[in-house]
């Protein structure tokens, strides 16, 4: 399409063989983008000078956190813990529930073209859906509480991990699959013993980003009534209590900097031998 | 022993890898399949185990109509032949001992295929094909670790250990330096004298076959232009195999090799 | 068969490691099942299910198709309005701090520094940050810009350094070769690796921000979000169904585009 | 564009002059002062889209009063926060100007909040502070007078539970904390009044217990969706004002589905104290804010609610007129918050 | 020309890498260093455009004392000599086009430096490098999409396009397979011979060193232990180059081919 509307330049070497060179397309890629960025300026009301006057006015509440109210250290600790827990879980079993999703998802391995489109269909589904909507959902369904999300955190860890664990099948070596087959095994013994042995360091990886960032997510979960420390992060943002949400802040970034060096450790362990 | 009766092999309408292939190999006998690339060689040596179905003719594998297998009955049947692969075709990430357990596992029971937890037989049994090999002190090492020759040599044990009647080996030695070569193909020599294993093996390096293999079949555009002992193999013979080789063939032929 | 069974017993001992760390999991889930109080479970669960579903499969036509400022397509421009400047912004942010929590690029300390800035960025919710930019821009889509540009930068910048990190730096020893300056190494060695990397990581993350958007309803950020989320508050679930399907739609047709020339920009 | 001129050189002095002119005499003219934009925000305390769509006739009505007054507003500017802090941070921050914020939220954000006007609405044919009156009065009506204050009510919805608890009121015994705490309940957000703070010191009162030590509840982010969570039985009681009911009685039956009536599937549980009413506020912090253009604000409010079209705007949110407020008439909110703070 | 005089090079305290050098290259030639891995080949010739600095002695090329460059000196005249690395050392995700193109980089205005827009003259010579190997019609593909032969010719090009007097190359073949190899070593001779550029290189196989090159230097413990001509080489000079050579050794120097 392109080279139809600018049609490639023929450069002739001093030795009289011709080559011929295609357009950039980067001038215009770049037209295009700059156009882009000027019509989300108009619809967003995105403005500069507002930025620049009262950008200051962001720290307000950043200011307002510091020092944080430690007296509520003592609240936080429940709902802290309800949150891994949710995390926990829920990246647990959606990873595990991954393995078969991505298992039907491969095309190397499944040859059933309709089983791997509804497989993928599924997964896309599930990632396009926000994650705050699916713990809304949940909440409408399963009642209120952590239960609701975990399970909007287990769809959400399901749809994820099983994308990125399909695209790892898909990108293994099929070698030592197809000679699994020739050892006589099925498709299923071959992929437990082929396949899986490959893709599991970055499987292991790719779950426990996920546990991390669940734990993020999870406090905003809260709000939607899905349990765990969001609730606190609500209450004490709508008593304009900022300490206190100082104070959660801060011990969810001590928690996450915990599972991050914690899960760093193990990720480097794993994928540092291979 | 193997027999083809008028085989053909089609892939997709048009693709006629093999024609009207008539061939018997006895129990014990090294066949080196020699010819250009796309003759079909590994095609005829993939037929034998059922890794690709053949479109007409019959095969039979000591009295068994290979075609008429179904489902479970191929998978058993496919024990008792074991492949090697250009590739080798490991399981990398995993240790030498793992890989060559896992020529166990349509054997064990099911919780077993499911957790991966081997019997102190079945090690033994890995152990051994290992020490066959000469590689028993590398078991417990990553097989990424190991150099192309020994890779091979796990995958050579793995079959082993399957206690195959046939060994199929499609181009076992093309990634391999001329040394480490010699010492896999001394291996193969060894192991089909030794244990009466029928050896079909696809190979590229015309000497390397003649050197080895007792009897040479030619494969050109699908079908078998030569069967015969290796010492009956004459220059012209070699010729009349690979020709219609010309100068851009030849391209292509090693311009695959490079990519390997 | 000696020689073989001493092998056997030279085998390395990790069961005991595994064993822990197996023990440890479980320990770990179980404790994690405590979190789990079915009590709360409403029997009418499953009528609702229902009504969603069929909310969903008969949206509200009129809203999914209308043009005016209320109508899911114009939601849904606004939507990726604000995801695509706010991707561009985290972007600008971004590649500082990557390089600055580059340990292959700065001092450790400094990269260590760096490095918790980024996870308090990253801790932060969205939801706060919403309100921290309304008190500079109001309400409206300006702050879901900005707030999808400062809940970008964590990740962004997280994907930047694992491709500064695994930078193949022995394009530089060929450049040296050369005759080359530092700069001229920059420029031509390590830009042109990392452009394509980079932009790739964006494309990802505007992908995501698109999702993100449905949060930026809670902070009247603007965008999809807000209608989406009163009207499953309300249970209106024609019009839940048919916000989501344009939202659907829209993210599925942008990943489809978005892995192509993922794909394109990595692999070539 | 000369007026602009104008407007920008007139002196504070002369604009003050202005004004208590203009409040005297609202008609006359003599000039004005340009303004771009005035945005108001509204919180959620209703369907942010019947709110959007009510509030449409309010541009212009505002538009021509503070024209009247000595004001050309160029555009003004609606909008509905999703949460009850968006509007409170954005009027304390002045990036909005106008909020229609309860008084606990003004209370909340008064760094840069003012208080300008308290609407009044029609009282309520009950007005007890005994449950149990207000189940054998039903329904409620509205009642001629005018006042300033409201009542929250517990409701009780159709849900196993919810029976329970009403059945107990209705023959005169006690509600124990055992009851409440057994309930999953809905309330909104913490500033919130009617949704939060008086059910708390109502609980205080009662069982010197606060909403906090309930083990299940969910913060919704409106009445209506909490009625229609009550009505789909996922929660036992809510909490709102003395007449949300009569506002979501039609939407019970015709979009929650519900058999019954709003009137005999749920019932009050509990009644608190007055509450006063939600506030007209304005930014201190907004740049164009200064003395003048608030009470031009106020008197054009005022106004408005004078006019037929004007109250049929405010009654979206049950105001059916005004009176200046001052800040001290939210001491007693500020009490109240105190109290519930201290209680976490 | 290029001489070494008595130079020594050591890493850190004590690696002694090099020892005692004395060596004369003439304009033109074609010289292979062979010897075990760890010799000093490497060393021996990245010395020679200042990649590692010498310890002592004297290294002159073209009447150029090396170790007395500063700065600015030490990248003009790296720009007179050629490298070429076994990894081939090339811009992945761009064009084999723009890798040509770097090798012009030093010699721009400051604006095209920080643009990367190169004006028609320097296009043309890019082309006309990737023309002298033969793979101008790949001028717009992604490196990455190339075989390593094909990568390796890029990197050739983006030498030549340098305009260099002298190629050094670090075994250049090491990750190819014997046929690309073959194009590319045939690639350097024609290089050699019709644009008498000097071609030195380091190589592990010793009958492609045999067979190309004129003269050969065998490198032992840092030291010149044979310079002769390549006729002149028998098994035993081969022997004493490479002695020392046991079981464990062999494999380790085979080991790294298997690696490819
Ligand atoms: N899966 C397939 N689908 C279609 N055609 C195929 C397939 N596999 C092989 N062919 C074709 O069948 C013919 C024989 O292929 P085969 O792989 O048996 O050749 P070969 O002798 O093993 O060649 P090589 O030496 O390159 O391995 C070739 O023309 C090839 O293109
Ligand atoms: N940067 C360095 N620092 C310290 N020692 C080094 C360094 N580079 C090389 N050496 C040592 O110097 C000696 C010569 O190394 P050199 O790389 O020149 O060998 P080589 O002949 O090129 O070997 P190979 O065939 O493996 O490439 C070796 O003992 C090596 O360990
Ligand atoms: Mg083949
Ligand atoms: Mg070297």
């Amino acid at each position: 399409m392109f080279d139809k509307v600018f049609p490639p330049k023929e450069i002739i070497l001093p030795n009289g063989k011709t080559i011929m060179e295609k357009r950039s397309r980067t001038p215009l890629t770049v037209l295009i983008v700059i156009m882009a960025i000027y019509l989300s300026v108009k619809f967003t009301g995105f403005e500069f000078s507002v930025l620049l006057q009262s950008g200051y006015k962001f720290f307000d509440i950043v200011v307002a956190m510091v020092p944080p109210k430690w007296e509520y250290l003592p609240n936080i600790w429940k709902p802290l813990m309800d949150t891994i827990k949710m995390s926990l879980l829920g990246s647990v079993i959606g990873s595990l529930v991954a393995i078969p999703a991505a298992y039907f998802a491969a095309s190397n391995i499944v040859q059933s073209r309709i089983i791997v489109m509804i497989a993928r269909l599924v997964l896309s589904v599930l990632r396009t859906m926000p994650t705050l909507v699916t713990a809304l959902i949940a909440t409408f369904i399963f009642g209120l509480g952590t239960f609701a999300g975990t399970v909007a955190i287990f769809l959400f860890t399901l749809a994820y991990v099983g994308k990125l664990l399909y695209e790892q099948i898909e990108n293994a070596s099929m070698d030592a699959f197809e000679a699994m087959e020739s050892l006589g095994m099925n498709r299923i013994q071959a992929f437990r013993y082929a396949i899986f042995p490959q893709v599991l360091p970055n499987f292991l990886s790719t779950s426990l980003f996920c546990f991390e960032g669940n734990v993020r997510y999870a406090a905003i979960l809260g709000y939607v009534g899905a349990g765990g420390i969001g609730l606190l992060l609500d209450e004490a943002l709508g008593w304009r209590d900022y300490a206190g949400v100082g104070m959660v802040l801060l011990m969810l970034a001590i928690t996450v900097f915990f599972i991050e060096t914690i899960s760093e450790h193990f990720r480097k362990k794993l994928i540092g031998k291979a | 022993m193997i027999e083809f009766i008028n085989v053909d092999k089609t892939y997709g309408k048009s693709v006629k890898a093999l024609q009207q292939i008539n061939l018997k190999i006895e129990k014990g006998e090294f066949v080196a399949v020699i010819g250009l690339s796309g003759a079909g060689k590994s095609t005829l040596i993939r037929c034998i185990n059922r890794m690709h179905d053949i479109t007409s003719g019959s095969l039979v594998v000591d009295g068994i109509e290979v075609g008429e297998l179904r489902g479970k009955e191929i998978r058993k049947f496919r024990r008792r032949i074991g492949m090697i692969f250009q590739s080798f075709h490991l399981v990398t990430r995993t240790t030498v001992f793992k890989n060559v357990l896992v020529s166990f596992v349509p054997e064990l029971p099911f919780w077993r295929k499911v957790t991966g937890i081997f019997s102190k037989e079945w090690k033994l049994k890995a152990l051994t094909a290992l020490d066959q090999v000469g590689i028993l002190d590398k078991a417990y090492v990553r097989v990424d670790q190991l150099s192309g020759g020994q890779q091979q040599r796990v995958a050579l044990a793995r079959t082993l250990a399957q206690n195959p009647d046939i060994l199929l080996a499609d181009e076992p030695i093309a990634s391999l330096d001329p040394v480490t070569s010699k010492q896999v193909m001394d291996d193969f020599k060894r192991i089909n004298q030794q244990m009466d294993i029928s050896v079909i093996m696809n190979i590229h390096h015309v000497e390397v076959a003649l050197e080895y293999a007792e009897r040479i079949i030619g494969v050109r555009e699908g079908q078998i232009v030569y069967d015969g002992p290796s010492q009956e193999v004459t220059d012209e013979i070699l010729d009349y195999i690979y020709k219609g080789r010309k100068e851009g063939m030849t391209a292509e032929v090693y311009g695959e090799g490079a990519y390997v | 068969m000696d020689v073989i069974e001493k092998k056997l017993y030279a085998a390395p001992k990790n069961k005991k490691y595994l064993l822990v760390m197996a023990g440890m999991i479980v320990v770990l889930f179980i404790w994690s099942l405590t979190a789990v109080n079915v009590e709360n479970m409403e029997e009418s669960g499953w009528a609702i299910a229902q009504s969603i579903l069929t909310g969903i499969v008969t949206p509200d036509l009129d809203l999914l198709l209308n043009v005016t400022r209320q109508g899911v397509l114009y939601l849904l421009v606004e939507t990726i309005a604000i995801a695509f400047l706010g991707t561009i912004i985290g972007a600008i942010l971004a590649v500082p701090l990557a390089f600055l929590s580059a340990s292959n690029v700065v001092p450790k300390p400094l990269a260590f520094l760096t490095r918790l800035l980024l996870i308090v960025i990253r801790t932060v919710p969205s939801l706060i940050y919403g309100l921290m930019f309304i008190r500079v821009t109001g309400p409206g889509p300006f702050a879901g810009v900005l707030t999808i540009g400062l809940i970008s930068v964590g990740m962004l910048a997280k994907l930047f350094v694992d491709a500064i990190e695994d930078l193949d730096t022995s394009i530089f020893e060929s450049m040296t070769s050369i005759g080359c300056t530092t700069f001229e190494k920059i420029r031509f060695g390590i830009v042109p690796q990392l452009f394509a990397i980079f932009l790739s990581v964006i494309i990802y993350r505007f992908d995501m921000n698109l999702r993100e958007a449905s949060i930026l309803g809670l902070v009247a950020a603007g965008g999809i979000g807000a209608p989406l989320i009163f009207a499953m508050n309300a249970y209106r679930w024609n019009e839940v169904g048919s916000i989501l399907i344009g939202l659907v739609v829209l993210i599925l047709m942008v990943e489809l585009y978005s892995n192509y020339t993922r794909n394109k920009l990595v692999r070539g | 564009v000369s007026e602009e001129g104008n407007a920008d050189n007139s002196t504070e002095g002369e604009a003050e002059a202005n004004d208590k002119e203009n409040e005297a005499s609202a008609s006359e003219e003599e000039s004005t002062t340009a303004i771009d934009e005035l945005s108001i925000s509204f919180v959620p305390s209703r369907e942010p889209e019947e709110i959007i769509t009510a509030t449409e006739p309010l541009k212009d009505l505002l538009k021509e009063e503070m024209t009247n007054l000595g004001y050309d507003i160029g555009n003004v500017d609606i909008s509905v926060g999703t949460s009850y802090e968006a509007v409170g941070e954005a009027l304390s921050a002045g990036t909005t100007d106008i909020g229609f914020i309860p008084g606990g939220t003004y209370v909340l954000y008064d760094d840069g909040a003012e208080v300008l006007l308290t609407s009044t609405r029609a009282g309520l044919t009950n007005d007890s502070d005994n449950a149990k009156d207000w189940n054998d009065n039903k329904p409620t009506e509205a009642s001629d007078e005018q006042v300033t204050y409201y009542r929250a009510l517990m409701i009780a919805g159709p849900s196993e539970k919810g029976q329970e608890l009403a059945e107990k009121v209705n023959s005169g015994e006690e509600l124990t904390f055992e009851d409440m705490d057994s309930a999953s309940w809905a309330v909104m957000s913490t500033s919130s009044p009617a949704g939060y703070i008086y059910p708390a010191l109502w609980l205080k009162d009662h069982f010197d217990k606060t909403l906090m030590d309930l083990s299940n509840k969910v913060s919704v982010d409106s009445y209506g969706s909490a009625f229609a969570r009550l009505a789909a039985e996922q929660i036992d009681v809510m909490v709102t004002y003395a007449d949300a009911r009569r506002d979501n009685a039609d939407a019970w039956q015709a979009e929650n589905n519900r058999e019954g009536t709003i009137w005999d599937e749920t019932n009050v549980i509990g009644v608190t104290s007055g509450i006063y009413n939600d506030t007209i506020s304005v930014s201190k912090n907004a740049d164009i804010m200064d003395e003048d253009l608030k009470a031009a604000i106020q008197q054009a409010f005022l106004n408005i609610a004078e006019t037929e079209e004007g109250k049929e705007v405010i009654s979206i949110y049950n105001h059916e007129g005004y009176q200046k407020a001052t800040d001290a008439e939210y001491d007693k909110e500020r009490e109240a918050q105190e109290m519930v703070q201290s209680l976490n």
